[in-house]
């Protein structure tokens, strides 16, 4: 089978204008996927099933990942002209001086798809996209026309992560129930506090047995 | 004793009843025939959610048999049903749907909580679609732990429900629910909130437990 | 593939109703004897005639995926049998061939040979149980099921013995199995592989030759071998459509290489193609049983020097997928250094394979319908994970 | 007028009265035991219709497709028929030849009707 490589070169020539880039596995496993830009995925993936030689005919899994806000501290070395009392004179000196800078990276939800060719018997390709930010910007190409079996799986990403994949011929809510309003899977979704009760309990359910605790006494003093 | 005067819970003297059973006259009361013959045949509803089910499901085949205690007769409608074994994890989703079960089928009617999932949402707990435990929206008659429990576990499950209809008296204080006027016959199916099943319990059958340490 | 060929199997088949009789739309709804647990079908019917069909999920959407971002790897392996609950062997090996690869983790010799025996039982105690479900959705009101559970409790008998707990083992560990297959135990496996081919006769005469089961399940529910292949389907119902597709062929994982055993493919696709597959498949199970225990090798059970508890693998990802009973079971699992991982994915065979029930039901009687669901093999604890 | 007992339909008359009798006893003490000791307790949720545990959108009594009332009337014929070859059947031993020739037309006419609605196509479900 051909590597990521050779598949990034041969997507890029079948499917002009798509920004390809190859996101590395650290992993032993070495399973390099593929990022493709939004605009050009169905292309890309329609390319992908129907080349002769790759044939990827079978789309095995449909991953949401949600990937937050990032905040990177790094200590940087900035030179600032900074004003200095030189042997009675006010004169302007540039001056190393550490700081420490806060860039936050922002976070984005990604749809991982990994391919499989039952004809020619060779697989993984992994496929990635990746939406503009956690919060408007969440549209992504439904694959469901190209491959039927992502339509279940699409349905799933879109009920637990929130991803409105466009042109899925059903996009509804397929594990919770319809009036489910926000996004279970995602890192930073608080479930309802509903006296979840243990006997030894530790770290959120304690606090939440104490906050229940303190809501009950001030209660019955009142 | 006419059917006049309603009073059976006058039980028959154990020594006599023991003394006149050698002799071949066998000695009863209304009570006792009624128990004995709504024990022998607790028909339950045909109710599988999770892995509770496929023990559920062992338990009535060959080798762990069922119907030794006479229920094997699995009833699919819950009008034909007289006790539902709640045997898996109930989800949020799930619950409305179980409570409305539960009050659609005819009293006297009974509740086993089959595994740690529906006692208390077992090794579910954190998860965000699983109601804590059946017994927050129905009573829960018999409770089974274990994960699933073995399929002997739900047959002493099955005796000790025999024995708790056995000792149920017909008449007076402690008499069961069904079959006083006012104890609450209608459970309130709960509605799928934005977030949350909307109430989060049934406040008459289920209280926050509070830990005395 | 055609231009076409993009719309055409890529929605199910509509069928015009000539406005004779009015529709009549019926949940066959969570709670009804033959979904095979909690999952729900809102069928439109004309008379008898299915019209549509939608499949309604998530009643038994235990949060596997949540759960197994917060708890560590190993915490994980528990819950990994509560998957598909009939096959909790073949869910440990797909989880911890998962994390093999995720940290590059190598199997000694003799574990693999027993992770082969395991998984062969397993799949054979499904399939028995499978047709035993089916046949009693066409009315064969629990006798060939009484059979199939007969053969369960054996094999049940061995998984207790051995790794504690009849249906939830949490037996394998990343690196190995948790304990060594003893002498006794393998003489016990022995016993129940030389027991089982008189059992999968003993089922074939009362099964195969059987009118009513030929009537019921032949020219029903037939799944074209390239909606099959696109729809994502896999297992028994994809080699019954006459794709050879066997991951245990094409990935060889594990050391199913060593072992001659066939695939058998069906050619119709239709129910009783899904029966006979599974039927033989059992008999080439017991094929590499025969095999596995005749040759397998003494020596470590697991890798000394495998990390199992509290270990941190690398930032990277990885997807293992083995060849389930009820067909590709795959596991993704994205690592960002800490002791849990970061993205826990399960690829459920079961899911993936009800994308195409309306396609099959569609035109057919209420009655084929359960039969087809019967045929399409689920578990709710999979499908809904 | 002869007594009553001597009539041969007496004991027929008895029978008939133990059956329903033996049939009703149950029910009445049955519903004499609920009405004392159990009180009826009906409520919205209990008397809605079961559809697999959800509340039951739409109504059941929606109109068949005709091809239905078709089937119900071809069953007709059977009924019919066999209800009288009933009779015929038990007495065919003593009959003449003559009644089984009338019996036969009958059950000829009958199955000519079928062979009619078969062949209009009316049995095969399209």
């Amino acid at each position: 089978m051909k590597t990521v490589e050779e598949i990034k070169t041969a997507i890029e020539t079948a499917v002009s204008g798509a920004q390809l880039e190859i996101v590395p596995n650290g992993s032993p496993s070495a399973e390099h996927s593929l990022l493709v830009d939004a605009a050009h995925a169905f292309a890309a993936a329609k390319f992908l099933r129907d080349d002769a030689e790759l044939k990827l005919d079978f789309l095995s899994n449909v991953t949401g990942v949600d990937w937050l806000d990032k905040e990177t501290t790094e200590k940087v070395k900035v030179t600032r002209p900074v004003e200095k009392e030189v042997n009675g004179v006010k004169t302007m000196v540039d001056e190393t001086v550490e700081e420490t800078k806060k860039t936050v990276t922002p976070g984005y939800l990604e749809a991982v798809y990994h391919l499989y060719s039952m004809a020619k018997k060779h697989g993984p390709v992994i496929l990635r996209m990746r939406t503009g930010n956690r919060s408007d910007k969440v549209e992504l190409p439904s694959l469901t026309p190209i491959w039927r079996a992502a339509e279940f799986q699409e349905r799933e990403v879109f009920d637990l992560f929130g991803i409105i994949f466009t042109g899925h011929p059903d996009l509804r809510r397929i594990l919770m129930w319809d009036g489910f309003k926000d996004y279970p899977m995602r890192r930073d979704y608080v479930d309802p506090d509903d006296y979840e009760y243990e006997p030894t309990a530790h770290d959120d359910v304690l606090k939440r047995a104490q906050a229940h605790l303190a809501a009950t006494t001030t209660e019955a003093a009142q | 004793m006419g059917l006049g005067e309603r009073s059976f819970d006058v039980a028959v003297d154990p020594e006599l009843k023991i003394e006149l059973g050698k002799q071949g006259i066998f000695v009863t009361t209304i009570q006792e025939l009624y128990n004995w013959g709504r024990k022998s045949s607790v028909w339950p509803m045909q109710f599988g959610l999770a892995c509770c089910a496929i023990e559920m499901i062992a338990t009535t085949m060959a080798r762990y048999d069922l119907a030794r205690f006479g229920a094997e007769v699995f009833r699919p409608s819950p009008r034909q049903a007289d006790l539902m074994i709640v045997s898996g994890t109930v989800t949020k989703k799930m619950a409305p749907q179980v409570v409305r079960l539960y009050n659609q089928m005819a009293e006297p009617r009974y509740v086993i909580a089959m595994g740690a999932c529906a006692i208390s949402g077992g090794p579910f707990k954190q998860g965000y679609n699983v109601l804590k435990g059946i017994d927050r929206y129905i009573p829960v008659d018999v409770h089974i732990p274990g994960c699933p429990p073995r399929p002997e576990a739900l047959l002493q499950a099955f005796m000790t429900l025999q024995k708790k209809i056995d000792e149920q008296s017909l008449t007076g204080e402690n008499r069961p629910r069904y079959l006083n006027v006012d104890a609450p016959g209608e459970f309130p199916v709960p509605e799928q909130g934005e977030h949350d099943l909307v109430p989060a319990s049934n406040p008459n059958v289920w209280t926050v437990p509070v830990v005395i340490r | 593939m055609s231009e076409s060929l993009l719309e055409a199997w890529n929605r199910p088949p509509t069928i015009e109703v000539d406005g004779e009789g009015e529709l009549l739309e019926v949940a066959m709804g969570p709670h009804h004897p033959s979904t095979h647990g909690v999952f729900r079908m809102d069928v439109v019917l004309d008379g008898e005639r299915v019209i549509k069909l939608k499949p309604v999920f998530g009643y038994l959407h235990r949060n596997h995926e949540q759960i197994g971002q917060t708890v560590g790897y190993l915490q994980m392996m528990p819950y990994t049998d509560r998957l598909d609950y009939f096959c909790s062997l073949t869910n440990n090996w797909a989880y911890a061939l998962a994390v093999e690869k995720l940290v590059g983790q190598a199997v000694p010799e003799r574990a693999e040979y027993i992770r082969v025996i395991l998984a062969e039982l397993t799949r054979i105690q499904n399939h028995a149980s499978t047709i035993g479900f089916l046949t009693q959705e066409m009315g064969a009101s629990g006798t060939p099921l009484m059979y199939a559970f007969r053969e369960r409790e054996k094999i049940l008998d061995l998984f207790e013995s051995l790794t504690g707990s009849r249906m939830m083992c949490n037996y394998m560990r990343f690196g190995g199995c948790r304990v060594d297959m003893t002498e006794a135990h393998l003489n016990a496996a022995r016993k129940i592989v030389t027991g089982l081919p008189r059992f999968i006769d003993e089922f074939e005469n009362l099964l195969t030759s059987n009118e009513i089961l030929m009537a019921r399940s032949q020219g029903m529910g037939v799944l074209k071998p390239d909606l099959a292949v696109n729809a994502g389907i896999t297992g028994p119902m994809l080699r019954a459509s006459g794709v050879n597709y066997d991951i245990r062929k094409v990935d060889h994982y594990g050391i199913y290489d060593r072992f001659s055993f066939r695939v058998p493919l069906g050619e119709h696709g239709d129910i009783y193609d899904r029966y006979m597959v599974r039927v033989l498949e059992m008999r080439e199970s017991l094929k590499i049983l025969e095999q596995a225990l005749k040759d397998i090798p003494a020596g470590p059970f697991i890798d000394p020097k495998a990390k199992i508890r509290g270990f941190k693998p690398k930032p990277g990802e990885a997807y293992g997928r083995i060849e389930a009973p009820k067909g590709e079971l795959g596991f993704y699992l994205i690592s960002d250094g800490g002791t849990s991982p970061y993205r826990f994915r399960i690829r459920p065979p079961s899911f993936i394979n009800l994308t195409v029930l309306e396609d099959m039901c569609i035109g057919q009687n209420v009655a084929d319908v359960v039969v087809v669901f019967g045929s399409v093999d689920i578990v709710l604890g999979e499908v809904d994970r | 007028m002869p007594p009553m007992t001597s009539s041969p339909y007496f004991s027929l008359a008895i029978l008939f009265f133990g059956a329903l009798g033996f049939g009703l006893a149950p029910l009445g003490l049955a519903w004499l035991w609920a009405h004392t000791f159990a009180p009826p307790k009906p409520n919205a949720i209990k008397n809605a219709i079961y559809e697999c545990g959800l509340e039951s959108k739409g109504d059941a009594w929606v109109q068949f497709r005709s091809g239905y009332y078709l089937y119900a009337i071809i069953f007709l014929i059977f009924d019919v028929e066999t209800v009288f070859l009933l009779p015929f059947a038990v007495a065919f031993t003593g009959l003449t030849a003559g009644a089984c020739l009338a019996m036969l037309v009958f059950v000829l006419l009958l199955v000519e009707g079928l062979a009619w609605a078969w062949a209009k196509g009316v049995l095969t479900w399209q």
